[in-house]
């Protein structure tokens, strides 16, 4: 429904929340191996999917990327026992969550890479760029980010532009 | 349960309230509790209030009437520890009110043992803002109590009242969660936006949840802040959004959150949201049973995954 | 920035001179106005505070514990404890900081002349005295005795110490410096007590005297019977308080202990005063 | 020489101060309720029921800025507000509660420091008053020596009248000005007011309360009323009086904003200071503050009192606490000193 917004100047933010032990290890592999993938992921890297708290994800949406990827340990391999597995129903939930709050989940991909799936994690990211990039940037948050009560609105010409410089 | 007057009878409250007064007299003077922690009249017709009563002359103050919306859990809760330093506490719950203890009880909040519960059946209580004509109707009940399903608490110490018939009202609640579902999510962002804009962070909404205790929200802290702390529309929907997820899975319904918002921003859509997702993911609901532990405190390795690649 | 707003929430920058660890986590910074003319003009008088910017993070609010009568500066003390004071310790020199001030009463210096000063401090507390301090060696022949004793928990904790040493070895002041059992090493010169108790040793006299304390409300809780029993009246105590402070202009309301602002009434306030407020602080 | 007004001129009015480049700000629908809000035209003005929100926030506003800043390896950069460019406002149809306590906040704005962001929105404002026709169970403002027709504060003050249009008197010479300027919407006359609103809850003596305030810092009432105190801002937040407020940075490092906004007494964090030490640690402590703030440290200060009975504090308190009830019990209290017991 985006698909028709292009806009070739357009580079995606994605905001990669990875585990150390595989996803961090699997993009790793990927960078060793010369993989290409696109320049648009920033990866924050974890002990453990588990210790990434939703609150991450939408202050990364809050903070201006167009598209959080979360990854980490397929289940059973958590170097923590049952991180993920915990971390998966969080998921679930809060996905849920800003579904209902109108959050497009289309920006928001879930992934478990292992530190041997180089070649995985290039195919997570790529397609999480591309499709975001075809949706256009995320605006919600950052319309949020410049609204006003009416009350606190700002006047002036120079303010309003110091104002909108703030990402 | 049929009842063809669109009024619930308000015998029940009457009888409710002399059967509290009664057992508030006996648990008091026996010493079986330091404090009843219950209702009383406000001074404007029609209103109530939280009540925490020691003196057993004194029990005659306390009331039920569809103006005793508080769920008084909160009272328990850490964030009330002067009034749990008195001693074993008798409270008075409503259906929904038990919930939240029982929610309580399953995060070792409260011990089962520390507490008399008086439990009240109970026909519903009014909307925030409605009239305070009695007896309650379509117009003036509680979006919550239009689909209640426990009307009699389960579990309570001692149980007092008797449900009258009563009338069918239209399920507002689960309609408005519908009709929000149905939309896109554009839709649903500007529904919220809007909504979420004339928040003004007064927290009343997170002061009076029983499941709001943690001495330090995530909310006021600042290092590293989460969450904006001043009442712009990004803040406030940063907030909200964190409140709802915080509740998810904990959330025993009584929609306080909803009563107390003086901007009349419909909180309860997000709990309810939260709550049919987790009984339908992971069959969890909120109950009169003691859980060790909520849905998203524990998990099956077979839990659905279809969403992560 | 404009030189004549309007907006009393405005910072003037000040940029970051010189950094002196004081201790494992107390610091000094020296701060110069970046503006010519706010350096030259900017005045103030001991007992003073200012609120303390770290754009990102907030204000903070903390005495000017340089003195007065040393020019084209000021200097803060602070302890990384919040996030605003976390931030400022990761700042280095020449970085800007905002500063808005000063605010708040001060020491009726005037007042003190002629008479002997009894200075007693504990840890942090140092800072609001030393402003004072300074000024009263600045200008030594105003003022009869000048007695300091200054204490914290170890050798390691205390503050200004090439000051101490300074003021150690000057002829005109008194400086009694002690840490508290268990805080000192095999090395040390200063005595070994908590303050009220080495106050009382060195039994300072009362007579013409004013003693100025600052110091954790437990010192200042044990220090002023020593004071009364040394012959001290109350209105010849002088004490600083601190609160949260957010605006320091006597408008945002937190800071008030019953119907005293401290940051306008205050921060300096007589044991006299102190004792006639609710005890709310 | 008294005007009358009819409820189509009022919104005509509306319409040409909009014009003029004004911002007209009054009682508007939103969804539920009722706020003050600004006006685009003269039929979005809701007279039904008083804002849920005060009038304050025309004044102060909920979060406002009050500079912007940028760092970066040259050095940081302050970009400052002026207030000098806050809009023109006119403020139609505020009640009387409302408009009483923006005089009553011109006190702690401009004692010793000016707060422009406040003073020069106050300045740049005229207010026009309505007198109340309705008061439900929570109003009280004759109990503090106020009224329904009360015209402290106001430029101009509009008085229903029975046939469904308003007598409009001049208060000030702003309210003169504006009248001047928009004659032909007026009419000579003074028509036959509509009955004013009865609050019902009876006059206090407030000196009394205050003299039993001064002894009683310390009283056993503090942890009785506060004890089911909740500690939301709700009560802070609609008040029109209630002006404590935070000032915060939010953005990053780099860039950001520092902002002013709403505050409250009763949030437990209020007071609390880095050290971890609160002076106000638990909530009767905090409500006896907004109680004495109110009654007693405000009028110390300023002689004046920072409640107009509107009562909204009452009709939001989730736990229904009931300053009126409260004022009436310190109202008839012994006023010997307290028991030092809290």
């Amino acid at each position: 429904m985006h698909a028709h917004k292009e806009n070739h100047a357009f580079e995606p933010k994605i905001v990669a929340f990875v585990c150390t032990w595989c996803t961090y290890a699997g993009a790793d592999l990927a960078g060793t191996a010369r993989l290409q993938y696109p320049a648009n992921t920033r990866v924050v890297k974890f002990p453990c999917t588990g210790r990434i708290d939703p609150v991450f994800i939408l202050r990364a949406f809050q903070k201006g990327a167009d598209g959080v990827l979360v990854s980490g340990c397929h289940p059973g391999d958590c170097h923590y026992m049952a991180g993920n597995f915990h971390a998966r129903r969080r998921f679930a939930a809060f996905r849920a969550l800003l579904d209902f709050i109108g959050v497009d989940l289309n920006r928001l991909q879930f992934s478990w890479v292992s530190a041997a799936e180089g070649g995985k994690w290039v195919e997570v990211a790529t397609e999480l760029t591309e499709r975001v990039r075809a949706m256009g940037p995320m605006r919600e948050f950052r319309e949020l980010e410049t609204e006003e009560q009416w009350s606190g609105a700002i006047d002036t010409p120079e303010l309003q532009a110091a104002y909108e410089a703030i990402p | 349960m049929t009842n063809t007057a669109q009024t619930i009878d308000p015998a029940l409250y009457a009888a409710v309230t002399d059967a509290i007064r009664a057992e508030a007299k006996k648990v008091l003077e026996a010493g079986a509790a330091a404090a009843v922690v219950g209702w009383q009249a406000g001074r404007r017709q029609g209103t109530a209030m939280p009540a925490i009563i020691t003196d057993p002359a004194k029990v005659a103050e306390l009331i039920f009437s569809p103006a005793c919306v508080n769920n008084l859990a909160l009272y328990l809760s850490k964030a009330k520890k002067e009034i749990r330093a008195r001693g074993r506490i008798a409270i008075v719950v409503k259906g929904c009110d038990l919930k939240a203890l029982v929610g309580l009880m399953g995060e070792n909040q409260l011990k089962r043992e520390d507490l008399h519960v008086i439990g009240v059946v109970c026909a519903g209580v009014q909307r925030a803002g409605a009239a305070k004509d009695i007896p309650l109707s379509e117009e003036t009940i509680a979006g919550k109590c239009r689909e209640c399903t426990v009307h009699t608490p389960e579990g309570a110490d001692v149980t007092v009242g008797t449900l009258p018939d009563l009338p069918h009202f239209t399920p507002v609640e689960s309609e408005e969660l519908s009709r929000l579902e149905a939309m896109t999510p554009a839709q649903r962002w500007s529904f919220w936006k809007e909504h979420f804009a004339r928040c003004i962070r007064c927290y009343a909404c997170r002061q009076v949840c029983p499941f709001c205790y943690c001495e330090q929200c995530l909310c006021d802290r600042n290092r590293p802040q989460a969450v904006e702390t001043t009442p712009r529309p990004a803040g406030n929907m940063a907030w909200h959004i964190v409140r709802a997820m915080h509740l998810a899975g904990r959330c025993a319904g009584c929609a306080e959150c909803e009563r107390v918002c003086p901007m009349d921003i419909p909180l309860n859509l997000l709990n309810r949201k939260m709550a049919k997702e987790l009984k339908e993911l992971y069959g969890h609901e909120a109950g009169f049973e003691v859980k060790e532990k909520g849905p998203l405190a524990q998990y099956r390795e077979d839990d659905d995954q279809s969403f992560i690649k | 920035m404009c030189d004549h707003s309007k907006n009393i929430y405005l910072p003037q920058l000040a940029t970051i001179a010189e950094i002196v660890d004081e201790t494992a986590d107390i610091r000094t910074f020296r701060l110069v106005f970046q503006d010519e003319a706010v350096r030259d003009n900017f005045s103030f008088r001991a007992g003073q505070f200012a609120e303390y910017s770290a754009f990102g993070a907030g204000e903070a609010t903390f005495c000017i514990a340089s003195a007065p009568t040393r020019q084209g500066y000021i200097e803060c003390c602070f302890r990384a404890v919040g996030r605003v004071t976390e931030a400022l310790r990761s700042l280095e020199v020449g970085d800007a900081i905002g500063v808005r001030g000063p605010y708040g009463n001060s020491f009726p210096i005037e007042e003190f002349f002629g008479k002997n000063l009894v200075f007693v401090a504990g840890g942090i507390a140092l800072p609001p005295l030393r402003t004072l301090i300074w000024q009263c060696l600045d200008w030594r022949e105003k003022f009869g005795d000048i007695t300091i004793v200054y204490g914290a928990r170890t050798e390691g904790d205390l503050v200004y110490k090439r000051e101490l040493k300074e003021w150690e070895q000057r002829g005109d002041v008194r400086l009694v410096k002690t840490v508290d059992p268990g805080g000192n090493s095999p090395d040390w010169d200063g005595k070994v007590g908590f303050v009220p108790t080495i106050l009382e040793e060195a039994a300072p006299s009362a007579d013409n005297t004013i003693a100025l304390v600052c110091g954790p409300p437990i010192m200042i809780k044990f220090t002023l019977p020593v004071l009364e029993k040394l012959g001290f009246a109350d209105s010849a105590i002088y004490t600083t308080l601190e609160n949260r402070m957010k605006c320091g202009l006597g408008k945002c309301g937190r800071c008030n202990v019953g119907n005293v602002y401290v940051c306008k009434d205050g921060p300096v306030f007589t044991a006299a005063q102190v004792k006639a407020m609710p005890q709310e602080f | 020489m008294p005007k009358t007004i009819t409820d189509q001129n009022l919104r005509l009015l509306i319409d040409a101060l909009v014009a003029e480049g004004k911002r007209v700000v009054g009682p508007r629908a939103a969804g539920t309720m009722t706020l003050y809000a600004p006006l685009a035209k003269g039929e979005e003005l809701n007279l039904g029921e008083l804002p849920r929100r005060s009038a304050k926030e025309t004044f102060f506003p909920l979060c406002e800025t009050i500079l912007t800043y940028e760092r970066d390896k040259e050095g940081v950069r302050v970009t400052d507000v002026d207030p000098g460019t806050i809009p023109g406002t006119v403020l139609v149809a505020a009640r009387p509660c409302d408009v009483a306590a923006a005089p009553v906040l011109d006190s702690v704005f401009s004692w010793d420091f000016k707060d422009e962001f406040f003073l020069e929105r106050r300045r740049k404002t005229t207010i026009i008053g309505l007198a109340c026709t309705r008061a439900d169970d929570a109003c009280f403002c004759t109990a503090v020596g106020l009224s329904p027709n009360d015209t402290k504060g106001s430029d101009l003050f509009l008085t229903p009248l029975t046939d469904g249009g308003y007598r409009c008197d001049a208060i000030t010479e702003k309210g003169e000005a504006l009248l001047a300027t928009h004659a032909s919407l007026f009419a000579e006359g003074d028509g036959t007011p509509a009955p004013l609103a009865e609050p019902s809850l009876g006059k206090l003596d407030l000196d009394r309360i205050k003299a039993w305030l001064d002894t009683h810092f310390e009283d056993p009432l503090w942890g009785e009323i506060a004890e089911r105190c909740a500690g939301c801002g709700a009560c802070a937040f609609l008040c029109p009086a209630c002006h404590c407020f935070d000032i915060v940075d939010e953005g990053g490092e780099t860039k950001g904003t520092r902002r002013k906004s709403w505050d409250a007494c009763g949030f437990g964090k209020f007071t609390n200071h880095a050290s971890g030490h609160n002076p106000r640690d638990v909530q009767p402590q905090r409500y006896r503050n907004r109680i004495m703030h109110k009654f007693k440290y405000y009028v110390d200060k300023f002689d004046q009192r920072l409640c107009t009975g509107c009562g909204r504090c009452i009709r939001a308190c989730p736990v229904g606490i009931d300053i009126a009830e409260i004022l009436s019990a310190i109202g008839t209290r012994d006023q010997e000193p307290g028991t030092g017991k809290d």
